[in-house]
C-alpha cells in the first residue's frame, strides 16, 4: 500500500454535508438518515455508532451508492476523494466502488458469496474494473489476502467461504475490499459476532490500514470495539447524529443524554447489582413483590439448603457423518447454589450449547451425572424427568424461534401455565397479567404476535413463558446477545430483578463475558468442551488463572482501554 | 381403412366371397388404375412417404395378427391369388387352381420364376412352410389360423404343385388366401422365428422392409428384381418408387396436415372432417372407399334386461338418429345406412333400409308397452324401480367424432327415457366386458365382400369361443332357424334362391331389431398429387398398395 | 413448490464444526455409495411395485393381449404360456425376473414378441431428446426471465411473476395442440411431423418446456431474490461490478440450485407429459411406449419401461447431485443430512 | 442489514384499506376467478342458461356469437354451457386429487419422522421410490385397476402426486420436529402425545394451505391430461380435459373448442396459482420477517 502515502491529499477522504436519505414517496415517507454531517480525514477512524434502525448503515451504503432501491439521497454537500459525487449517474458510482471505497460487512457467512471460491471473490473487483491482467490479478488477490492477515493465502483463495472460520472469512473480506486500493473502507459491524480474541486481532487489523494513510468509516452498535480504536465517534439516534467528537470526549464526558444511556447499559466491568437501565427497576419495587407474591414463595433460596443443581463429571461424543467422533464436553463438573447464577462462557465451539441441552435433559450425557433440586436428572427417562420440568426452565437466543409462530402471547402463557395445570380460564388469565406485569408487558400484549414485538418485548415474553411454571431454576442462552445495548441492559436489569424477587438459580451461558461477569456469582470457562477455570466471578474478572481466560478477558479488560476509563458514576 | 381402425373390435379382416363358385380366372381388367393422370408418364425413383395411423406389432402379419399388419404386408409380400373391386378370384403367385367337387381340395399351380428376396425359391415347399407357419401355435396367429382349422395337409406334387386338403369345406378358403395375412414369406426367414421375423420379415413382394423404427415408421427399399405383381396392377417388373417410408401418425390432424405441406405423400385413414377440404383441394387425391359387409353398428345384447326384450329394442331404434349426426360430424365422409348389411354387400336388401325412422312418439308408445311406463326425476324412463339404463363400453381412444356420434345417440335416446352410459375404457377393459357379455349395446362391423359376414354375428356357432373369450355373435341370437339359412346360404348356386335365404335373414335381424347401424364402414385414403401418383386400392383388404405409385417430377 | 435455500453451518452463537475438504472428499465417496444403494433399493422396489400392480389388475394376460380376436386352440393357448413363462407360479416368475434383469434380459412382449429390452432401446433415443431439449429449453426460459425480471422495477417484476405463473399454468398438451395448429398447420413454419432432427423437436420441446419454464422460475425467483438480498450481492456491487453481473455470477448460481434439485422430477413429469406431446407430433417416445403397453396390458414392456424410467432417474438425480456438488460442494453435507 | 430488507414491501396499487394486507390487483383478481369457478361448480345454472348435454346438430361448430359466447360444438352444444358445467367434475378431481395426493403424503411424510429410526428410514426410501416412479404409470395403474371415471382420476392424479407432498411435508416434519418451540414445549414439560396434537402437527400443517391451492391448480392440468388421452369423465359429462380432447380434431376448423376449455384450465389453475402463492408469501412473512 505504499503508493497510498505518497500525496496525503490536503481535503478530507469524505465531505458530508446536510445528508438525508428516505425511502418511499408521499404519506409512507420513512427518513431513515436526516441531515447529517460529518467529515472523514486520511488516517482516521470514525466511528458511527447506534443502536439497529439508528441509520448509521443507510448512511454507509449512501457513500457507496448503494443505499438501495428506492431511496432517495439529498445532500447539500457529498464529497470523495475532494470530487462531488451528487447526482453521478450509476456508471460513474460503478467506478468508484472497490477502488476509491470499500465496504466490508459483518460475517454472516453470507458476506462472502457461498458458492464462489475466495480468491475469485476477492479478485472481482478487479475483474470489475479491468485492473492488471490475469496473471496480476492473482498476485495481486494474494497480497491482499497476505495484508488481510489470512494465513496460507494460495490455499485460502481457492476455498469457499463455509470452509474458513469466522475470522478467517472477515480477514477475507477485508482482502475483498481492499484489494482494489480503496482510500476509504466502510467498515460495517466487521466484528460483530466473532469471539472476543477474534475480534480483537481484527480491530488492529483495521488500526493498521488506518494508519498507512486510509480511512475508515466504522459502523457499529459497540461502544467498546468504538473506544479500542476509534479517533472520532458520531452517535446516531433514529438518523440523526446527536453527538460527536473524539473518542475519549464523547465516550469520557458524553454531553448528551442518549449517549450516556448508552454507556451506562454496558454492562462492562459493572459488577453483579449495579443496575444497567434508567428508570424504576419495576420488578425490584415493593409494590411488585407484594402484588406478585405467590405461592411459590417456598422455592426462595432460604428455604431450600444444598444445591440447585450438581453436575458431576459429565461427558458427551458426537458422531459425525464421516464416521469420525467429536467430543462436545469431556468431564465437566459444577455445582449451582440455590439463588445464585452460574456463569457459562466460551468461544464457539466450546460446549456451551451442548451443557445447555444436557441441562435441560433433552440429550443425555454419556458419562456422569446431572442432578436438579436434589433429584436424578439425567440417565432417567422421561417420564421420571416431566414432572420435575416446571422446575427448570429456559430463555433463548432467540425468542421469536422459540415460539409456536401460530400463536399470540396470551396463548404462549396459557400454554406454559397449563403445562403446570393450570386450565381454569380466569385463574389463568390473571396468572396470565401477573406475569406480564413481572416482565414489565402490559395486557394490551396479549393478542400480539410476537413476531410484531421488538426484540426486548420478546424476551419479555419468553421470560413470562418461563416464569409461569413457577421454576427453580433458568437456564439463560445468550439471551441478550441479539438485542441492541439499552435492551440489552433493560432485560438483564430485568433479570436480576427477577432472581431477587424469586430467588431463582441462574445458569447464564454468554460469549459476551462483560455480560456474564455482570450476571454472575460464579464463572465457569469452558474451552474445547473442558473446563479450564473456574470461580466467584469478581475473582475470575480482575485475576484470570488460565492463559486462555487471560487472552479471552484481555480482549475486554484491556489495561488503559474503555473500560477502565469508564466510571459508573456516569450514570 | 379409417380413423375408426384404431378401435377396430377384433377378428376383422376383409373377406371376400366369389360371386360366382366356376372359378373362372377372368383377364385382368385394371379398374382401379386412377384415370387422372394418365397423360402423365410414371418415372422410377423417388421416395414415397405413406402416412398411417397405427403400428403393426409385428411385420409378420399372422403374429398376433391385426389391421395395421394387414395393410402393410402387400407392400411386401404376394398372396398366392389376388381379388379385383367385384370381388372375383384372380392369379398371384398361384397360376391357377382347381378345386375337387367336395370342396376339399384345393391344387395349385404356382409360378416357378420368382425368387423371394432373400434368393430363396418360391415353391410348394415353401406354400407347405407358410401354412405350417400360420398354424403353428407359437405363431400365435389371431387372423388367419383361426379359418384355418379344417386344414388338414398339403401334398408337395413337385416345385410347381402343391395340394391343399381341408377336413371340412372352407366358404371363405380362396378369400382367406388372398387376404395379405397370407402373404407368403420366405421359409428361411420363417425358421429364424418370431422374434426375426417380426422385425424383417421376407416375401417375394415389391418392396423390402429394410428397416423398423418403433414409433416412427418402417423403411422400405424398392425389390429390383420383383417380376410378380397381381393382374391388377398397370405394370410390370419393380416398383416405380425407390423407396417406401411408413410413417405412423396416430394424431389425425397432424396427419391430414402432414399430407396437406406435402411432408407425406399418401394417408390412409382420412380423417372425416378433413374430408370436404380434402376434397376441395386440387392437389390432394381422396380414394373415396367404403367396405361391404356389416356395416359400423352397434349390436344390441338380447341375453339381459333391457334389451331381451323385442319391444326396448324396436323403441331403441327409434330413438336414435345416425343419419343427422353423419352430415354434422362426418361431413358427408360416411354414408348412412339402414339395414343389416352395406349397400355394396352382395344380396344387400334395401328393404330395411328405413325400418326404424326417427320417431320419439313411437319409442315411447313400444316402452308403455313394454312396461317402461315410470319415468324418474332425471327423466330416465323405470320398471320396478330400475331404471331403464343401456351400458356401452367403448375404447377410451375411440375417435372424437366417434364419441360424439355415440353422444348424440345418447341424447336422442334419452328423449325415450333410455339411459345410455357410455363408459369408456382401455381396450383390455372393453374386451374382458365383451367376453362376459357385460354389456348391452357393443361396437360391431364385419368388412367381407359377402352377405356371409351376417353368419359372423348371427350364428349360434359364435356365441362361444374356443377360449371363453370373444365371442362373435355379440347379439345372442340362438336360433336354429336362423343358423340353417345361413348355412344353406353359403351352399345354392341359385342366385335368386340365395337372394330369397338372405332376405329373409336380413328382414328377421332387422325386425328383431338386433343391431343399431349407424355408418357404412369408410376405406378413406388420400394422397398429394405433387408428392405421389398412380396409389390404388388392393382389393383384397381396401386399402392402398403402392406399388404402382411414382413420384412426379421435381 | 417452495424451495427453500438454506444456508447450512454456523450461524453466530451455534457452534458448527468447521468442514475440511478431507471430510467432504470421503463423504462424496460415502455418497455415491449411497446413491448406488439407494438406486438399486429404488429399482428393486420399483419392479415389486409394478409386478404387484400388475398382478391386481385384472385380466388374464394371454386372454387379453394375445391380439384382437385370439380365438386361440387351447394348445396354442398353452404353448404361449409356456413361451412366456406364465404357467410359472407368481413368485418364481418374479424371482425369474430379477435373474432376467442381470442379464439385461427383459422379456419378450406379450404383443409383438419383440425382447423388451430392444423395443425400449428404440424409444430412449427420441425419448431423451425430447425430455432433454424440453428441460434445456425450460432452463434458459426460466434463467432469462427471472435473470431479466427479478427485483427490478415494479411493473417488470410483476409482469415477470405473471408470466411465469401463467406458463406454469397452461396444459402441455394445450399448448401443442396451439403450437401444432399456428406453427405448423397454418404458417407452416415447421413440419407436422418428421422434420429434421431439430426443426422436429422444437415445437414439441416448446410445449413441453413452456409450462416447467413457469414452473422452474417460480422456484428459483425466490432464491434468486434471496441471494440478490444477501450480504454478499451488496458486497459484490460494493466492489463495483455491474447489476447484470451480479445477477449472473452471484444470485444465478443460488437460484440455480433448488431448480437443479426439481430437474430430477421433471425428468418423471415431462416423461408423463410426453405421452400426449408424443401423440400431437406423431413422435415416437416412452411417454407412448408405456401408454399403449398399459392400455394394453404388455406386462413385460410395462416393467421393462418403469426399470429403465426408475434408472434414467436415479441417473439423472445423480446428475444433478454431482452438479449441485460443482456449483455448492456444501450440497455434499446437505445432500448427505436430506438424501 | 441488507439492501432489500430496507426495500419497501412490493405492493400492488393502493387498495381502500387493503383486508388482504400484501395483496396486489392480481390476487384480488385471482379471488374474483376463483369465486366465479366456485359458483360455477356448485351452481352452474347460475351462470350458465344453456343446458350443457341439450344436441343441436343443426347448429354444430358455429363460431362464438351473441347466442352462444363461446361457440358450439360437434352436437350443436353451447360450449361455455358445457365449460361452466364442467367446473364441478374439473375442480373437484383437482380437490380430490390433492386430497389423496396429501394425505398420503402426510402418512409418509409425517410417520417417518415420529416412528424412529427405521420407520424413518422405510418411508424415506418409500417417498424416493414412488419420486422416481413414473407418474404416468401410476396413474395409468389406477385407472387400468378401477377403470376411468372422474374419482379413478382423482386417485390417478392423487397417487401420482403423493409423492412430492410426501417429500415436501417431510422436510416441514423434519423442520418442525427440530424447532425451538417443540423443544420448548418439551421443556415446559408438556406430555408427549400434546406437543404432537398441539404443536407439531399444525405447524407441519401450516404450509399445507397454500401447497393445497397451488396443488389444485396442478392436479386439474394434470387431470385433464390424462382426459385428454381419454382416461377421464364418461361422456356426456363435461370435463374440461376432455373437451379438450374431443375437440382436438377440430382446433384448425373450430379454434374455439380449443382455445376456450384450455383458456378457462389456464385461467383457473392461474388463479389459484395466484391465491396459493399469495398465502404462502404471507405464511414466508409470517415466520421469517
Amino acid at each position: 500500500m505504499s503508493a497510498l502515502l505518497q500525496s496525503p491529499p490536503p481535503a478530507p477522504l469524505v465531505q458530508v454535508l446536510h445528508l438525508s436519505v428516505s425511502f418511499g414517496r408521499g404519506a409512507t415517507t420513512n427518513a431513515a438518515v436526516r441531515d447529517i454531517s460529518f467529515t472523514l480525514e486520511a488516517g482516521e477512524i470514525l466511528a458511527l455508532v447506534g443502536e439497529s434502525g439508528s441509520g448509521k448503515s443507510v448512511t454507509g451504503r449512501a457513500l457507496l451508492g448503494l443505499a438501495g432501491t428506492g431511496a432517495r439521497v439529498t445532500a447539500e454537500t457529498l464529497e470523495i476523494e475532494g470530487h462531488s459525487v451528487l447526482g453521478d449517474p450509476e456508471r460513474r458510482w460503478r467506478a468508484r466502488r472497490g477502488r476509491q471505497l470499500g465496504l466490508v460487512l459483518q460475517d454472516a457467512l453470507v458476506s462472502l458469496d457461498p458458492l464462489r471460491q475466495v480468491g475469485h471473490e476477492v479478485g472481482e473487483v478487479l475483474d470489475a474494473h479491468g485492473i492488471g491482467t490475469r496473471r496480476q490479478r492473482h498476485g495481486r488477490v494474494i497480497a491482499a489476502l497476505r495484508e488481510a492477515g489470512l494465513p496460507e493465502p494460495e490455499r485460502r483463495a481457492r476455498q469457499r467461504s463455509g470452509q474458513l472460520s469466522g475470522g478467517q472469512r472477515q480477514r477475507a473480506l477485508i482482502a475483498a475490499a481492499i484489494a482494489g486500493h480503496p482510500r476509504i473502507l466502510i467498515a460495517d459491524e466487521p466484528t460483530t459476532a466473532l469471539d472476543s480474541t477474534v475480534q480483537r486481532q481484527l480491530l488492529e487489523l483495521l488500526r493498521s490500514i488506518a494508519a498507512q494513510g486510509n480511512a475508515i468509516l466504522l459502523i457499529t452498535h459497540d461502544i467498546g470495539v468504538v473506544n479500542e480504536i476509534a479517533d472520532r465517534v458520531a452517535v446516531m439516534r433514529e438518523g440523526q447524529i446527536v453527538e460527536s467528537g473524539p473518542t475519549e470526549a464523547i465516550l469520557g464526558n458524553p454531553r448528551h443524554a442518549y449517549t450516556r444511556a448508552l454507556l451506562a447499559a454496558l454492562p462492562a466491568g459493572k459488577a453483579k447489582g449495579v443496575r444497567l437501565s434508567a428508570g424504576t427497576a419495576v420488578a425490584s419495587s415493593s409494590e411488585f413483590r407484594h402484588r406478585n407474591r405467590r405461592s411459590w414463595e417456598s422455592g426462595t433460596a432460604g428455604a431450600r439448603g444444598g444445591s440447585a443443581i450438581v453436575v458431576d463429571r459429565i461427558s458427551k461424543r458426537y458422531a459425525t457423518t464421516g464416521g469420525m467422533a467429536v467430543t462436545a464436553i469431556d468431564q465437566v463438573s459444577f455445582t449451582v447454589g440455590h439463588g445464585r447464577t452460574l456463569g457459562l462462557v466460551g468461544e464457539s465451539g466450546a460446549g456451551k450449547s451442548t451443557i445447555a441441552r444436557i441441562l435441560l435433559g433433552l440429550t443425555q450425557p454419556d458419562s456422569g451425572s446431572v442432578t436438579l433440586l436434589g433429584q436424578p436428572w439425567s440417565g432417567v427417562t422421561e417420564k421420571v424427568r416431566r414432572p420435575l420440568r416446571s422446575s427448570l426452565q429456559m430463555i433463548y437466543q432467540d425468542p421469536l424461534s422459540s415460539f409456536d409462530p401460530r400463536w399470540d402471547v396470551e396463548r404462549i402463557l396459557r400454554d406454559a401455565l397449563r403445562a403446570i395445570g393450570l386450565t381454569e380460564r380466569e385463574a389463568a388469565k390473571r396468572r396470565t397479567l401477573q406475569l406480564l406485569d413481572i416482565v414489565g408487558l402490559q395486557a394490551k400484549h396479549l393478542p400480539a404476535a410476537p413476531l410484531l414485538l421488538s426484540g426486548g418485548q420478546r424476551q419479555r415474553v419468553a421470560i413470562a413463558r418461563a416464569l409461569a411454571s413457577e421454576p427453580a431454576v433458568l437456564l439463560c442462552d445468550e439471551p441478550v446477545s441479539a438485542l441492541d445495548a439499552t435492551t440489552q441492559a433493560q432485560v438483564l436489569d430485568l433479570l436480576v430483578d427477577i432472581q431477587k424477587a424469586f430467588g431463582l438459580t441462574y445458569v447464564f451461558i454468554s460469549h459476551d463475558l462483560a455480560v456474564i461477569h455482570h450476571m454472575s456469582d460464579d464463572i465457569l470457562v469452558l474451552k474445547d468442551g473442558r473446563v479450564v477455570e473456574q470461580g466467584p466471578a469478581s475473582e475470575v474478572w480482575r485475576s484470570p488463572a488460565h492463559p486462555y481466560t487471560q487472552s479471552l478477558f484481555a480482549s475486554v479488560a484491556k489495561p488503559g482501554g474503555f473500560s477502565r476509563s469508564l466510571h459508573p458514576e456516569a450514570v | 381403412m379409417t380413423e375408426t381402425s384404431s378401435a377396430r373390435p377384433p377378428a376383422i379382416r376383409a373377406f371376400c366371397k366369389a360371386l360366382n363358385l366356376t372359378l373362372l380366372v377372368t383377364p385382368l381388367v385394371a379398374a382401379c388404375a386412377l384415370p387422372a393422370f394418365a397423360s402423365d408418364t410414371p418415372r422410377y425413383g423417388g421416395t414415397i412417404v405413406l402416412a398411417t395411423l397405427a403400428e403393426p406389432v409385428c411385420l409378420d402379419p399372422t403374429v398376433g395378427g391385426d389391421v395395421p399388419q394387414d395393410i402393410i404386408a402387400h407392400q411386401f409380400l404376394d398372396s398366392l391369388i389376388s381379388q379385383d373391386e367385384e370381388g372375383s378370384y384372380h392369379p398371384w403367385l398361384a397360376k391357377s387352381w382347381e378345386v375337387s367337387p367336395d370342396g376339399l381340395r384345393y391344387t395349385f399351380h404356382l409360378r416357378n420364376d420368382v425368387k423371394f428376396t432373400d434368393g430363396t425359391p418360391f415353391n410348394a415347399a415353401a406354400v407347405k412352410a407358410n401354412f405350417n407357419h400360420w398354424l403353428d401355435p407359437k405363431t400365435g396367429s389371431a387372423n388367419i389360423a383361426p379359418e384355418l382349422t379344417a386344414y388338414a395337409g398339403t401334398q408337395i406334387v413337385d416345385d410347381d404343385t402343391a395340394i391343399v386338403t381341408l377336413k371340412t369345406p372352407v366358404a371363405f378358403f380362396l378369400t382367406t388366401l388372398a387376404n395379405p395375412s397370407a402373404g407368403i414369406q420366405s421359409p428361411k426367414a420363417i425358421a429364424r422365428g418370431n422374434t426375426l421375423n417380426c422385425e424383417s420379415p421376407v416375401g417375394s413382394g415389391p418392396f423390402i422392409v429394410q428397416k423398423w423404427v418403433r414409433g416412427s415408421g418402417i423403411f422400405f427399399t424398392r425389390n429390383e428384381n420383383y417380376n410378380s405383381p397381381p393382374p391388377q396392377a398397370t405394370h410390370h417388373g419393380k416398383a416405380y418408387a425407390e423407396k417406401v417410408e411408413w410413417r405412423i401418425i396416430q394424431e389425425p390432424a397432424t396427419r391430414y396436415n402432414a399430407l396437406a405441406s406435402g411432408d407425406v405423400g399418401v394417408i390412409n385413414g382420412l380423417p372425416p372432417e378433413n374430408y370436404i377440404p380434402a376434397k376441395s383441394a386440387g392437389n390432394v387425391t381422396v380414394i373415396d372407399d367404403s367396405q361391404p359387409g356389416v356395416p359400423w353398428e352397434v349390436d344390441l345384447n338380447t341375453k339381459r334386461a333391457p334389451f331381451n326384450d323385442l319391444l326396448v329394442r324396436q323403441a331403441f331404434r327409434h330413438a336414435i338418429n345416425p343419419a343427422v349426426a353423419l352430415r354434422s360430424l362426418f361431413f358427408g365422409a360416411y354414408k348412412p345406412v339402414g339395414g343389416p348389411l352395406s349397400p355394396d354387400t352382395p344380396f344387400y336388401d334395401a328393404s330395411f333400409e328405413h325400418a326404424y325412422p326417427y320417431d320419439i312418439a313411437t319409442a315411447n308408445k313400444l316402452l308403455d308397452q313394454a312396461g317402461w311406463t315410470a319415468r324418474d326425476s332425471a327423466g330416465y324412463r323405470t320398471k320396478d324401480g330400475k331404471r331403464l339404463t343401456v351400458h356401452f363400453p367403448v375404447y377410451a381412444n375411440t375417435q372424437p367424432a366417434d364419441v360424439a356420434l355415440f353422444e348424440q345417440l345418447q341424447a336422442t335416446a334419452k328423449k325415450a327415457g333410455f339411459d345410455v352410459k357410455i363408459e369408456e375404457a382401455d381396450r383390455s377393459q372393453v374386451h374382458s366386458r365383451q367376453y362376459t357379455w357385460d354389456y348391452d349395446l357393443y361396437i360391431d362391423y364385419w368388412t367381407v365382400n359377402t352377405p356371409g359376414a351376417l353368419k359372423f354375428i348371427y350364428d349360434s356357432e359364435g356365441l362361444t369361443s374356443i377360449d371363453g373369450g370373444y365371442h362373435n355373435n355379440e347379439v345372442g341370437l340362438n336360433n336354429k332357424h336362423i343358423d340353417e339359412l345361413l348355412d344353406r346360404g353359403e351352399q345354392v348356386s341359385d342366385h335368386a334362391e340365395q337372394q330369397k335365404i338372405y332376405s329373409d335373414v336380413q328382414k328377421y335381424v332387422s325386425d328383431q331389431a338386433l343391431f343399431a347401424p349407424l355408418y357404412v364402414y369408410p376405406s378413406l385414403a388420400a394422397f398429394n398429387t405433387d408428392k405421389v401418383r398412380g396409389v390404388r386400392s388392393d382389393w383384397s383388404v381396401h386399402s392402398v398398395t403402392l406399388y404402382d405409385a411414382w413420384v412426379p417430377q421435381g | 413448490m417452495g424451495v427453500v435455500q438454506s444456508y447450512p453451518g454456523g450461524l453466530p452463537g451455534q457452534e458448527a464444526p468447521e468442514a475440511s475438504p478431507a471430510f467432504g472428499r470421503v463423504s462424496l465417496l460415502r455418497q455415491i455409495g449411497n446413491r448406488i444403494g439407494a438406486a438399486l433399493l429404488v429399482i428393486w422396489l420399483s419392479v415389486t411395485l409394478t409386478f404387484v400392480a400388475l398382478q391386481v389388475v385384472p385380466g388374464d394376460p394371454l386372454k387379453l393381449i394375445m391380439g384382437p380376436g385370439a380365438i386361440l386352440t387351447p394348445q396354442a393357448i398353452a404353448v404361449l404360456r409356456q413361451q412366456f413363462g406364465l404357467d410359472q407360479p407368481i413368485l418364481y416368475r418374479y424371482a425369474n425376473y430379477f435373474v432376467g434383469l442381470l442379464h439385461g434380459d427383459l422379456g419378450l412382449s406379450y404383443r409383438s414378441q419383440q425382447p423388451v429390452s430392444s423395443l425400449i432401446a428404440g424409444q430412449v433415443l427420441p425419448s431423451l431428446a425430447l425430455t432433454g431439449a424440453a428441460l434445456l429449453l425450460a432452463w434458459a426460459l426460466a434463467v432469462s426471465s427471472v435473470v431479466i425480471s427479478a427485483r427490478r422495477n415494479r411493473v417488470t417484476e410483476s409482469i415477470g411473476r405473471s408470466v411465469e405463473v401463467t406458463l406454469g399454468s397452461l396444459p402441455d398438451f394445450w399448448l401443442g395442440l396451439i403450437l401444432i395448429t399456428v406453427f405448423a398447420f397454418t404458417l407452416h413454419w415447421f413440419a407436422a411431423s418428421g422434420g429434421g432432427f431439430l426443426a422436429g423437436l422444437v415445437l414439441p420441446a416448446a410445449a413441453l418446456a413452456i409450462p416447467l419454464a413457469g414452473f422452474l422460475a417460480q422456484v428459483m425467483r425466490q432464491s434468486f431474490e434471496d441471494a440478490l438480498d444477501q450480504p454478499f450481492a451488496l458486497s459484490a456491487r460494493a466492489r463495483g461490478l455491474r447489476d447484470w453481473r451480479v445477477r449472473v455470477r452471484h444470485a444465478l448460481p443460488h437460484a440455480a440450485l433448488p431448480a437443479l434439485a426439481l430437474s430430477s422430477w421433471a425428468f418423471g413429469w415431462l416423461i408423463s407429459g410426453s405421452v400426449a406431446i408424443e401423440e400431437i407430433f406423431a413422435r415416437r417416445g416412452l411417454g407412448s411406449l408405456i401408454f399403449t403397453a398399459v392400455s394394453q396390458r404388455d406386462f413385460p414392456v410395462i416393467m421393462g419401461s418403469v426399470v429403465l424410467i426408475a434408472v434414467l432417474y436415479v441417473f439423472i438425480n445423480l446428475l444433478t447431485d454431482v452438479l449441485a456438488i460443482l456449483i455448492d460442494p456444501r450440497a455434499v453435507r446437505a445432500a448427505e443430512g436430506s438424501a | 442489514m441488507s439492501a432489500a430488507s430496507i426495500m419497501p414491501f412490493l405492493r400492488g396499487p393502493r387498495l381502500p384499506r387493503a383486508w388482504l394486507p400484501g395483496a396486489g390487483a392480481g390476487v384480488y383478481l385471482a379471488i374474483l376467478v376463483l369465486a366465479i369457478v366456485l359458483i360455477a361448480a356448485v351452481h352452474p345454472q347460475l351462470l350458465a342458461r344453456q343446458d350443457p348435454y341439450d344436441i343441436d346438430p343443426t347448429n354444430a361448430f358455429s363460431a362464438p356469437n351473441a347466442a352462444h359466447w363461446f361457440g358450439t360444438d360437434q352436437n350443436g352444444r353451447d360450449t361455455f354451457a358445457r365449460v361452466v358445467y364442467g367446473t364441478g367434475s374439473s375442480l373437484l378431481v383437482g380437490v380430490a386429487a390433492i386430497v389423496i395426493a396429501l394425505l398420503l403424503g402426510i402418512i409418509l411424510g409425517i410417520g417417518g419422522t415420529l416412528t424412529g429410526r427405521w420407520g424413518d428410514i422405510a418411508a424415506r426410501r418409500l417417498i424416493e421410490v414412488l419420486y422416481a416412479f413414473p407418474p404416468l404409470v401410476l396413474a395409468l395403474v389406477c385407472i387400468a385397476l378401477l377403470g376411468p371415471s372422474a374419482e379413478t382420476l382423482a386417485v390417478a392424479v392423487g397417487f401420482g402426486g403423493a409423492a412430492g407432498y410426501a417429500r415436501i411435508i417431510r422436510a416441514r416434519a423434519l423442520v418442525v420436529t427440530q424447532s425451538d418451540y417443540v423443544f420448548a414445549a418439551r421443556a415446559l414439560g408438556h406430555a408427549p402425545s400434546r406437543i404432537l396434537l398441539n404443536t407439531m402437527l399444525p405447524n407441519i400443517a401450516r404450509p399445507l394451505l397454500p401447497l393445497l391451492t397451488l396443488g389444485v391448480a396442478q392436479s386439474i392440468v394434470w387431470a385433464t391430461g390424462l382426459s385428454f388421452l381419454g382416461l377421464g369423465v364418461q361422456p356426456p359429462s363435461s370435463e374440461w380435459g376432455a373437451m379438450l380432447s374431443d375437440s382436438r380434431n377440430y382446433t384448425a376448423m373450430a379454434w374455439w373448442l380449443t382455445v376456450f376449455p384450455g383458456a378457462t384450465i389456464a385461467i383457473t389453475a392461474l388463479s389459484l396459482t395466484a391465491f396459493g402463492r399469495y398465502l404462502r408469501s404471507r405464511l414466508d412473512v409470517a415466520q421469517s420477517a
